[in-house]
Parts: C-alpha cells; sequence; structure tokens
C-alpha cells in the first residue's frame, strides 16, 4: 500500500524493466534541461558543415542544413515527453471518465458506448490522420488527436473494469451502508483503479509515441520546424543513402524510449491485481 | 449460424450510418475549398462558384449528406478530382496491391508469431523465453517506417538482393516472381504484428497452463507436448482469435506508412496522398470501404472466435 | 393468541432476471424466476433461517429485501413501512436498521480502505459520530465486541485472515445497531474451527442485542445450531417453514428430508431417502410442483398443479399435495 | 506389500528463495480394495499430498523434499517421466475438486473419455466410443450415447463430476485419488456421488484415497482415516476407532466444532486461535498454541508418534483417554 514498497515489488528482480525506468528518467531530465546539455542551439544552420559524420564535434552528426543532430535530439526529448504525458492525461480523463460513468450509469452507457464504438470502427492511425487533416499541424492539436483515439480504448477498457468491479462484494456492502453514487465511484471504485490505470497510462504513452513519428513521418504531425525526433527521421530520410547516422540515431531513440516504457508497463502488469491483466491492451 | 451472421450483418448497419456521417462531416470541415484546388490557381471566383454549384457544394450538407450516401448505395462513390475517374476505379487499382500485401504478411505473422509464442509459453522463465518474449517486445516498440528505411538500405540499397521500391502488377511483365517486390513490405509489417502475437500467444497459453482441466489432462498420462498442443494451445488459440481483429487494425495503420516507405501503389498511400491532394471524394470512400472492411473482419472474428469456443452460442 | 406486529413481513415477494439479450439482433430473452412468490415474517428477536441448495434463489431474497437487486412483485413491511418501492433516497435512512453480512470475507471489504475507514464510512453517512475521535471511540468498542484488537483498525484487509476478516464484516454491521441483519452464508467460506468460532460469536452478539436475523445458508447443521425458525426453499418458492425444531425433527416436505438425509453423518445410521434426479435448472422449472421429477411419492396432480401451502400447527407450514399421506407415516 | 505405500513424504514450497515445508514426513499405506480418508482444514497439505502421489506437483513452485512414493512396488519418484505417464491415467487415476473447471471446455466430454482410453489401450476410434459410453452409463448419467456429444457446459456440476470419474475409471484403475470430490457440489448431488464412488468401488475393487475438509464425509466413505494438521498427520485409525476414542486434541477440537444437524448443541466447542501462516514457526507441537490440554513440554518437543493400539496412531504428549 505504501508508494516505495509498492515500487520495489515492481522493479524487484526485473533488471530490464529497471534499466528502463532509469532511461525514462534520464529523458525526462533531458527534457527539461535540454538548453544545459545541448551543446549547440537546435535551430542554428551551417550551410558549410552539411550532413557531417559523428565527431567529437557533433556527436550525432549534422543534418542537410548543417544543424547538430544531437542537440535537436536533446531537445527532441521534450516533444516526446510533451506529446506522451499530454495525450496520456487526455485519454485517461476523457477516456477513464466515459468508460467509468457508461459502466455505473447503465443507461448513460448505451449512448456514450455506442459513440465509442463508432469511433472504434476506425483503425488507430487512419483516425488521426483524417483528424489531423481537419486541424492544423501543431503540438496541441496532435496530443488532442492522439488523446481521441486512445481515449476510446481506455474507455472500452475502464467500461469492462468498472463492470467487473460494480459487481463485487465490497461495493454491495458499501451500497448497504447507505453509501451514494458518487461515493461508491470514487472512493470504492475509482481507488481500485489506480493500479491498472498507470499500467495502462504507460502503453499508451508507448503507442502515443509510435503514433506520433508516424503522422510526423507522413507529414501530418508536428510542425516541421520543431524538432522532434519523428521530424528528425522524416525530414532527413531522402538522406538515408548519404548520411544512414542520421536516422539511426533519432530511430535508436525512439526505439529505446518506447522498449522502456513497455518494459516498466509490463513489470507493473505483472505486478498488479490479477483480476484485471486481461483486460489491459499492451504489446 | 447462417441466420446468426445475417442477424449480425444487419447489426452492423446503424454503426455503418454512424461511421459514413462521422466520414462525411470530417471530410467536409476540412479546411480549403474542393472547386477552387480543382480549377488550379489560375481561376476566377466566378469559375469558382459556378463549378461549388454544379458539384453541389452549396447545398446544405443534410442533402449533400444523403446525395453522397445515395450514390455510394448505387455504387457511385463519386469521381476523383486528381485523377478525374470515378473513386472506385481509384480503390480498385490499388486493391491488389495492398491484398497482397496484407496476404503475405498475414502469412509471415501465423510463421513466426504461433510458433515463437508456443515455444516461449512451453519453455516459460527459460532464455529461450526470455529471448522470445523481450525480442518481441523491442519488435513492437520499433516505428515501422524507420525498420522499412533500414531494410531498405541494407537488403535493396546494399546488398541489392530486392527492389527497393513499387509494385509491378503481378499481370504485367514478370508475372508472379514480382512478388518479390512485396517481400520487404511485408516483413516490416509483419514484424511488430508478429511480436504481438508472439506476446498474445504466450500470455493466453500461459493463462490456460493455469487452468484445471490441464492438471486433467496430464492426470491422463498424456505426453508434455501433447498436452502442451492439444489443450493448452487449443485453448489459447480462442483468446488469439479474440484479438485477431485488433491485429487487423494495427496492419491497416501500419500498411499505410509501409506503403508510403516503399511507394506502393496500394489504398494505404492512397489515403496518404488524397489527403495531402486534398482529393475529398477519394478520402471518402477510401475511408469508407476500410472501415467497411474492418467491421466485416470483426464479424468473421467473431464467427470463427464461436466456432472455436463452443461455450460461444451462435443463436 | 395475539402477537405483536412482526418486524419484517414478506408478501408474495418476486424476484426475475431478464437473461440473455432482446431485441431484433439480441439471442432472446429468458426469464429467470430467482425468487417466485414467496411469503413469511420476522418477529423482533428472531432468526430465521432461509435454508436451501444453489440456485434455490436464498441470496436473491436477501439482495432484493436490501434493495441490491429491484423486486418485481410483491410487498416486505419492514416496521410497517413498505420498503421494497421505496425511491433509493428513502430508503437510505432505513439502511441502518436493515443490514447485510457476506459469504466471502475476502471480497466484502475494500482492499484500499483501512479497517478503521471502513467502519467509519456508515457512521458517517448515517451521522452516528460527530468527528474523528467519537468515530474512533466508537470502532475500537465495536472491535472489541466482535473479539478484535482495536489497535487493528489502521491495517489493511489483507493483513486479516479469513476469520477475522468476518469478525470485521460483522463490525461494520453491529456498529450501526441495526433491528435485521441479513446474513448470507456468512461462515460457509471458512474453515470449520473458525467457522465455530464465528458462529459463537454472532449467536452470542445476536442474543444480546436481540437483533433479529435472516440466516441464509446451505449448511443443515449451521442452520439448527443458529436459528429459531427455518424455512426451506426449492426453485424460488419455499416449500417449507416452520420452528426448528419441527423442520429437524419432524419434517415433512419430501424435500425436506430429502436434505436432511443427504447430510454425510459422522455417526452411522441415517434414513435414506430416494432421491429419483438431479436439480432442474432455474431457467425451466418442472411444471406443477418443482419438485415432482425428483420426488418418490409424486402423484399425477403434482405435475399439473402447484401446491397450496397446508398447515400442519401453528406455526409449521409445507407445499405439498400429498400432505395427508405424509402425515400418516411419520418419516 | 499394500498397494499404494507412502513413507515419510515430505513437501515444500518455494517462496523468496527459501523452501517453505508444508507436508512433513508423512508415511502411509492404502490396501487394494479398501478407503484411506485424509482430513484437515485448508492449507494443511491433504491436496499437494494427493497432487505428489499422482506425480502432478512438476512444473509449479512446489517439490517433494524427501521421502518414497511406491505403488504396486515400483518406486514413483525415481520412475522415467515415460513410465510413470505410463501409470497416470491407467493403474492411478485421479477426480478434482472443482468439476466446473475440470473438463476441458472445447471439447465434448465423449472425446475427453476417448482420449483417456486411447492414451493407454490400443484401441480403435470406435472401439474406444462403445466404452465410453458403457463408463458413462456404468457412471449413471442417463443418455449416454447423447451425452457423450455434449460439451462440458451443457452439464450440471454433479453431471460433470460424474464425466470425470467415467474419465477416471477409463483404463481400471487400481488406486482412484479423489481430491474433495464433492465439496463444490450440492448436499443432495454430493451424497449420490459418495454412493456411486461406494458402489464403483464394489464392482471394481479399486483403492481409494479420498481428500476432505469433511469430516461426515469421511466417516460415512473411509476405512481408515488420516487427520492432517499442518503438514502432519495427528492421529491416524481406522474410521469407527477414531470416531469413538478420539486421541488427539486437534481430532476432538474439529469434531467439537461442527454444528450437526441431527440434535442440539447450544454452544460449540470451538478450536480457539488459527491455524499458524505458512512459514510461521512454532515451536513443539505445532498444535500446541490452540490446545487446551497444552503444557509446557508441548511448546517444547514435537511430539513422536505414539501408537495407541495396533490400528492406532496418534502425534500428541498427552492423547486423550489414555495414561501416557
Amino acid at each position: 500500500m505504501n508508494f516505495i514498497s509498492t515500487i520495489q515489488n515492481v522493479f524487484r528482480g526485473r533488471t530490464l524493466a529497471t534499466i528502463g525506468m532509469i532511461w525514462l528518467c534520464v529523458i525526462l531530465v533531458a527534457a527539461l534541461a535540454a538548453p544545459i546539455f545541448a551543446p549547440f542551439d537546435p535551430l542554428d544552420i551551417d550551410p558549410i558543415g552539411r550532413l557531417q559524420e559523428p565527431s567529437w564535434a557533433h556527436f550525432f552528426g549534422t543534418d542537410h542544413f548543417g544543424r547538430d543532430t544531437f542537440s535537436r535530439s536533446i531537445y527532441g526529448a521534450r516533444m516526446t515527453v510533451v506529446i506522451g504525458l499530454g495525450s496520456v492525461v487526455f485519454a485517461l480523463i476523457i477516456g477513464g471518465l466515459i468508460g467509468m460513468l457508461s459502466a455505473y450509469f447503465t443507461r448513460l452507457g448505451h449512448v456514450l458506448m455506442r459513440i465509442v464504438d463508432v469511433l472504434m470502427a476506425f483503425p488507430a492511425l487512419l483516425l488521426a490522420l483524417v483528424l489531423m487533416t481537419l486541424l492544423e499541424r501543431s503540438v496541441t492539436n496532435t496530443i488532442i488527436v492522439i488523446g481521441i483515439v486512445y481515449a476510446t480504448t481506455t474507455a472500452r477498457i475502464l467500461f469492462g473494469m468498472t463492470l467487473k468491479l460494480k459487481g463485487e462484494v465490497f461495493v454491495d456492502a458499501a451500497k448497504c451502508s447507505g453509501a451514494g453514487h458518487s461515493s461508491i465511484l470514487f472512493r470504492h471504485i475509482l481507488p481500485n483503479l489506480i493500479s491498472p490505470l498507470l499500467v495502462q497510462a504507460s502503453f499508451i504513452f508507448a503507442f502515443a509515441q509510435l503514433q506520433a513519428a508516424a503522422l510526423d513521418f507522413l507529414g501530418l504531425g508536428l510542425p516541421p520546424e520543431i524538432p522532434s525526433w519523428g521530424n528528425m527521421l522524416s525530414e532527413e530520410r531522402i538522406y538515408v543513402t548519404r548520411a544512414p547516422w542520421l536516422l539511426l540515431f533519432p530511430g535508436i531513440l525512439i526505439i529505446i524510449s518506447v522498449f522502456s516504457i513497455n518494459l516498466v508497463g509490463d513489470a507493473m502488469r505483472d505486478s498488479i491485481d490479477p483480476r484485471f491483466k486481461d483486460d489491459i491492451a499492451g504489446v | 449460424m447462417l441466420a446468426y451472421t445475417f442477424k449480425r450483418l444487419l447489426a452492423l448497419i446503424p454503426t455503418l450510418l454512424a461511421a459514413s456521417v462521422l466520414i462525411f462531416l470530417f471530410v467536409h470541415l476540412i479546411p480549403g475549398d474542393p472547386a477552387a484546388i480543382l480549377l488550379g490557381d489560375t481561376a476566377t471566383p466566378e469559375e469558382i462558384a459556378e463549378l461549388t454549384h454544379a458539384m453541389g457544394l452549396d447545398r446544405s450538407l443534410i442533402t449533400q449528406y444523403f446525395l453522397w450516401l445515395g450514390n455510394v448505395l448505387q455504387g457511385d462513390f463519386g469521381t476523383s478530382i486528381f485523377f478525374r475517374i470515378p473513386v472506385l476505379s481509384v480503390i480498385a487499382d490499388g486493391a491488389e496491391t495492398s491484398i497482397l500485401l496484407a496476404s503475405m504478411t498475414m502469412i509471415w505473422i501465423m510463421l513466426i508469431g504461433i510458433p515463437i509464442g508456443i515455444l516461449a509459453a512451453t519453455r516459460h522463465g527459460s532464455w529461450v523465453d526470455q529471448i522470445a518474449s523481450g525480442g518481441a517486445m523491442l519488435f513492437a516498440s520499433i516505428p515501422t517506417f524507420w525498420l522499412g528505411l533500414y531494410l531498405i538500405l541494407i537488403f535493396a540499397v546494399g546488398l541489392g538482393w530486392f527492389p527497393s521500391s513499387g509494385f509491378p502488377s503481378i499481370s504485367d511483365e514478370g508475372g508472379l516472381w514480382n512478388i518479390r517486390y512485396l517481400l520487404l513490405p511485408s516483413l516490416t509489417l509483419a514484424a511488430p504484428n508478429a511480436a504481438l502475437i508472439i506476446r498474445l500467444v504466450r500470455a493466453s497459453m500461459l493463462d490456460v497452463q493455469r487452468e484445471d482441466h490441464v492438471r486433467t489432462a496430464r492426470a491422463k498420462g498424456l505426453h508434455p507436448t501433447k498436452v502442451a498442443i492439444r489443450h493448452v494451445f487449443r485453448n489459447a488459440m480462442i483468446s488469439v482469435a479474440a484479438a485477431f481483429g485488433f491485429t487487423f487494425a494495427a496492419l491497416i495503420s501500419e500498411a499505410v506508412v509501409t506503403e508510403t516507405v516503399f511507394s506502393l501503389p496500394g489504398i494505404g498511400r492512397l489515403v496518404v496522398q488524397s489527403i495531402l491532394r486534398r482529393d475529398y471524394p477519394v478520402i471518402q470512400g477510401v475511408i469508407l470501404v476500410i472501415v467497411c472492411l474492418y467491421m466485416i473482419i470483426n464479424l468473421l472474428v467473431d464467427l470463427t472466435y464461436a466456432r472455436l469456443d463452443p461455450r460461444v452460442s451462435l443463436k | 393468541m395475539t402477537q405483536p406486529a412482526p418486524l419484517l413481513q414478506v408478501n408474495d415477494l418476486k424476484t426475475y432476471f431478464t437473461i440473455g439479450t432482446g431485441g431484433p439482433f439480441g439471442s432472446g430473452k429468458q426469464t429467470l424466476k430467482a425468487v417466485d412468490g414467496i411469503s413469511f415474517e420476522i418477529h423482533a428477536g428472531e432468526v430465521l433461517s432461509l435454508v436451501g441448495e444453489s440456485g434455490c434463489g436464498k441470496t436473491t431474497v436477501g439482495r432484493t429485501l436490501t434493495q441490491l437487486e429491484p423486486a418485481t412483485d410483491g410487498e416486505a413491511y419492514f416496521n410497517g413501512t413498505e420498503i421494497l418501492s421505496l425511491p433509493n433516497s428513502q430508503f437510505r435512512p432505513l439502511r441502518r436498521e436493515i443490514q447485510m453480512i457476506f459469504q466471502d470475507p475476502f471480497a466484502s471489504l475494500n482492499p484500499r480502505l483501512t479497517i478503521e475507514q471502513t467502519l467509519a464510512e456508515p457512521l458517517h453517512i448515517h451521522k452516528l459520530a460527530k468527528n474523528r475521535k467519537e468515530a474512533r471511540v466508537l470502532i475500537s468498542e465495536t472491535l472489541q465486541l466482535v473479539g478484535l484488537d482495536p489497535k487493528v483498525m489502521d491495517r489493511y484487509p489483507h493483513e486479516f485472515s479469513g476469520g477475522q476478516r468476518q469478525r470485521i464484516g460483522i463490525a461494520r454491521v453491529m456498529i450501526l445497531k441495526p433491528k435485521l441483519v441479513i446474513a448470507d452464508e456468512m461462515v460457509s467460506a471458512l474453515d470449520v474451527s473458525i467457522q465455530a468460532q464465528v458462529l459463537n460469536l454472532i449467536k452470542d452478539l445476536q442474543r444480546d442485542s436481540g437483533v433479529s436475523m435472516l440466516f441464509i445458508s446451505h449448511d443443515l447443521g449451521v442452520v439448527r445450531h443458529i436459528s429459531d425458525r427455518v424455512a426451506v426453499m426449492y426453485l424460488g418458492k419455499i416449500v417449507e417453514i416452520g420452528n426448528r425444531l419441527e423442520i429437524f425433527e419432524n419434517p415433512s416436505h419430501p424435500y425436506t428430508k430429502l436434505l436432511l438425509s443427504s447430510i454425510p453423518r459422522i455417526k452411522p445410521g441415517r434414513t435414506k431417502v430416494e432421491d429419483l434426479g438431479e436439480p432442474a435448472s432455474a431457467t425451466s422449472p418442472p411444471t406443477g410442483c418443482a419438485f415432482h421429477p425428483r420426488c418418490a411419492i409424486a402423484t399425477e396432480i403434482c405435475r399439473s398443479a402447484q401446491p397450496e401451502m397446508n398447515e400442519l400447527s401453528e406455526t409449521h407450514v409445507s407445499a405439498c399435495h400429498n400432505i395427508s399421506q405424509l402425515l400418516g407415516g411419520h418419516a | 506389500m499394500a498397494l499404494l505405500e507412502v513413507s515419510n513424504l515430505s513437501i515444500a514450497v518455494a517462496a523468496g528463495g527459501k523452501l517453505l515445508p508444508v507436508v512433513q514426513g508423512i508415511s502411509f499405506q492404502v490396501e487394494a480394495g479398501k478407503t484411506l480418508g485424509i482430513v484437515g482444514e485448508s492449507g494443511c497439505g491433504k491436496s499437494l499430498t494427493s497432487l505428489a502421489i499422482m506425480g502432478l506437483l512438476e512444473g509449479s513452485q512446489v517439490r517433494i523434499i524427501g521421502g518414497t512414493i511406491h505403488f504396486n512396488g515400483q518406486n514413483m519418484l525415481t520412475l522415467s517421466d515415460k513410465k510413470r505417464r505410463e501409470i497416470m491415467g491407467a493403474e492411478m487415476a485421479m477426480i478434482f475438486q472443482e468439476p466446473m473447471t475440470s473438463l476441458n471446455p472445447v471439447y465434448r466430454v465423449g472425446d475427453q473419455i476417448i482420449e483417456a482410453i486411447r492414451q493407454h489401450k490400443k484401441q480403435t476410434k470406435q472401439q474406444a466410443r462403445a466404452r465410453a459410453i458403457e463408463l458413462l452409463t456404468l457412471v449413471r448419467i442417463p443418455d449416454a450415447e447423447k451425452r457423450i456429444e455434449s460439451y462440458p457446459h451443457q452439464l450440471s456440476g454433479g453431471m460433470r463430476q460424474r464425466v470425470m470419474i467415467a474419465m477416471a475409471l477409463a483404463c481400471d484403475p487400481k488406486l482412484l485419488i479423489a481430491d474433495e470430490p464433492t465439496t463444490a457440489l450440492d448436499v443432495t448431488v454430493q451424497a449420490r456421488i459418495l454412493e456411486l464412488l461406494k458402489e464403483l468401488q464394489q464392482q471394481t475393487g479399486m483403492a481409494i484415497v479420498l481428500i476432505s475438509h469433511d469430516l461426515g464425509v469421511i466417516a460415512e466413505t473411509c476405512d481408515s482415516v488420516a487427520v492432517m494438521y499442518r503438514g502432519k498427520f495427528v492421529e491416524v485409525a481406522p474410521s469407527a476407532e477414531l470416531f469413538s476414542t478420539v486421541a488427539h486434541p486437534y481430532t476432538s477440537g474439529l469434531l467439537s466444532s461442527i454444528p450437526v444437524s441431527d440434535h442440539e448443541i447450544d454452544r460449540l466447542d470451538a478450536i480457539p486461535g488459527r491455524v499458524p501462516m505458512l512459514g510461521e514457526d512454532v515451536i513443539g507441537c505445532a498444535f500446541h498454541p490452540r490446545c487446551n490440554l497444552a503444557q509446557e513440554c508441548c511448546s517444547l518437543k514435537d511430539p513422536e508418534e505414539v501408537s495407541l493400539t495396533q490400528t492406532h496412531f496418534t502425534r500428541c504428549h498427552f492423547p486423550i483417554g489414555s495414561n501416557l
């Protein structure tokens, strides 16, 4: 029940997951203190030093504008954190509320879950593509779009979990004590959803990275001037044969980060209540 | 079974209608004037107004929707602004590539995902399991387009074993051998999905392994392999089958990216290009087709599911 | 003899469930008559047991009386107030007086709340404690009453054994000083040595506080130990109701006899009653008397007509067509 | 030599890098045609004992750490896997507590019985099918020809347990291990299943090891009884002898804890306290903290087995009714 022992429980004996967690912390620090760590301004153009190979001056080389890829990668961590956290918060709050309320209030559920069903008839990236076309390319819009996509799955999952909890004996017992709807929902049901929600959050975070990178790659994600790992891959891909390292570093950063989140999510899933294991999506 | 299928098909109609409204709204909310795009930069406002009227774009959204829906129901999805040919034939042109790509990918997924999943589950906790499930998670963490680009770089550009992009139809010169164009794309597309299936097969087999009836099977004196295949895997297939709808959705999403990376003339790339070209009739048509397809696949998944699990009654 | 008005009077209670999905796309609806027209009363200070096998509807009776399931039909008067039709807001104050103890001691406590939080909740809802200090005093008194150290209130449910959890469940109910406690299989998940402790506890508490109980159980030994009166249920109906001794020493209904004779005994020499079949399913109950396919003395009328309640004594009632035959021969 | 001879069997659970003993050096024998009952409360190790005999412990966190199990003269613990599988399901069969989940839900019950038959006997599908119908009839399933096509979920709990019994009997086992076979069933159904088991035993002459928490069930079906507490047999005796002259305070406590339906008891004589948790160490006799006859030496020394008669053994420093 206490926070530290829970964390110990999750990571004990799971070396890879622990390394993953450390990596995520590194990303977070890099994101917060990007200007300190980055040796160059990520937007500084150097037409003479284009497409340089990795060197002591430019760890990851330079891109076709001569910008320092290492500095851009560090600033890219910012976007990773912002997009990840943003879509997780959006998806969990909107999707979580829809799912929980739909399961608890059956009639409301009939309406809300039908809407979720219709949205889920669209494959995720397709829905994101269409929504991005409606909106302008921007950080906020990318978060909203990815948030909407995963709000649907979150709603579906929370619907199932709340339905299960609603049938629990301790909920009946609370009713018999005279507890009202809000007390049952927020005092008895929600606290039992926290750990599965955290696991779900980790998977959404991972999916959001891949989804955002794909949107960037297709030219429908973040505005091109923002240094994100996805944008770096997208912009430099035509130079892949001349400067393969340009794609290597941002790509590996995405992979390691997503892999780390998945590892942490998996470790959390293994240590939570077995009741909900089946409900949680993930890789 | 037939009656049930029919019932389920009927039940799809409301969802499909709702989806069609959404698609229609989405496309009509996209900023930009189709008539202006169609006529190009040199067009005068009068010309644009005339075309807008001719295309029916000046009518109310509701009227436009029902006109569109009526046409769609008669098989007329409109005319592509970019290609100037019926939308349906634009989609049909991409169908061959996409269907072949999807089939090949599915084969890879099955061939890679299921055996490795079984292996990992039966050797639960061993190094085989750790490599298999760790590797699966790693592959699920790789962005599809990045994998595709590096496969091109290594196997097409570097080693020259496979063509790097495009896909001539198998009815063109080269015949069935043209399939080799799809080898790298299908592997790219299969990687994350096979990873998903590995983890799914493994997880559901481990779940089934804990069930009481497996102990009964062992108590009969069955060989462990027989128990694993006949009792554990067979039952695990139920939840694996249930997840196939999800896999298919992931496949469509990733096909959009993969076809773009490999410049394949398929439906996935058509979606992206139509969006970039603001080719509204094609966007509408192609998304409607994909949604229909996805729902039918889901229905098929449910039917298979019911066949695999006798507890589900088809009434 | 004029009796005081009963604390709880249940008339013709029916609780039906619809299973399957309806509508043009559904698999067709079926009605499950979990409780199908039962009547009984409980007097102040009395323990009435509801006994029967799984699926007979005994649990549903308890859940309907606490509004955990909506009643389909019938009335229940608690202290003169009809409670089945009361809207939630008006029933809430009454919940203090009608309390329920659940079967599964592991599932009935919220794993995220400390024992204090669990026990304080009903106090706050019914405004029985002004502040935390007052609540803690009441909680520690109640914990002592159920044989637990008051220090346990800062702990979480997973730190307790099944027997201790069931004591906490009892504390949650007794802290409200209810008039009627509905105990649903409250000892059946416990090991026999722990079960005996909890049974002794509940019996003492009941005697000391004079609370009335509806004791729902499948275990006839437990029922005999705890009850004043016993009602036997089969497929949604009460087939026999009477004082404890009437049911156990002088059972009249063939089903009651079958139940009693089926209990494995430590001392040899139980009488055997013939059982002609397996229990029927509640979704498609047999016509006439639901028990007739298993009954050795069933006659033609049992297949077609539902039996009436026959009064054997002022307190003993049995629903069997062949009651006269039963009265003749002693079982 | 008896059909089944277990001596000094010890089983431990691996938890947190430690081996926690759950069964500690139990020994017993079962003769052909006889029934041994093992009775105890949850966690006493009775189910693990049954799984150990059957050879179903492998692959879990539980392992046998000492002792031998001889079946039909063969040491089951040193037998090759192949040889052991030839015995499992053929000469030694098992039925389990949960009839609802012990059958594979995706196969017809007939196919599951046929699988058991064909695993050990060279029979064609038709022969095995005929035998399966015969077996279902034997366990009194009406309409066996039709029922053989049913899926488990289409049968009631009692019917499924009958199917399990039919499957266990497929190859005429010499020993049937029944782990709480009627616990999940209603009392009227339980009575019928127990009766069936007794009749089948008379017909086939098989030995039965019956595991149960219910002293009534044990008393009605077993020839001899072993009472288990915290991994040890605290009292072993022929059924009639045990219930007439109880020696161990735990057995006596269990008996007086049961509310019975055939006579009036005002207050149950409950055993105080609770069973110590797994891994919780108790010095001396494991039962002494709950025993009202315990004296100082009970908390110091674990009692040895003492024999009260030729057939009646107990592990107690101060057996009831004896002057030891």
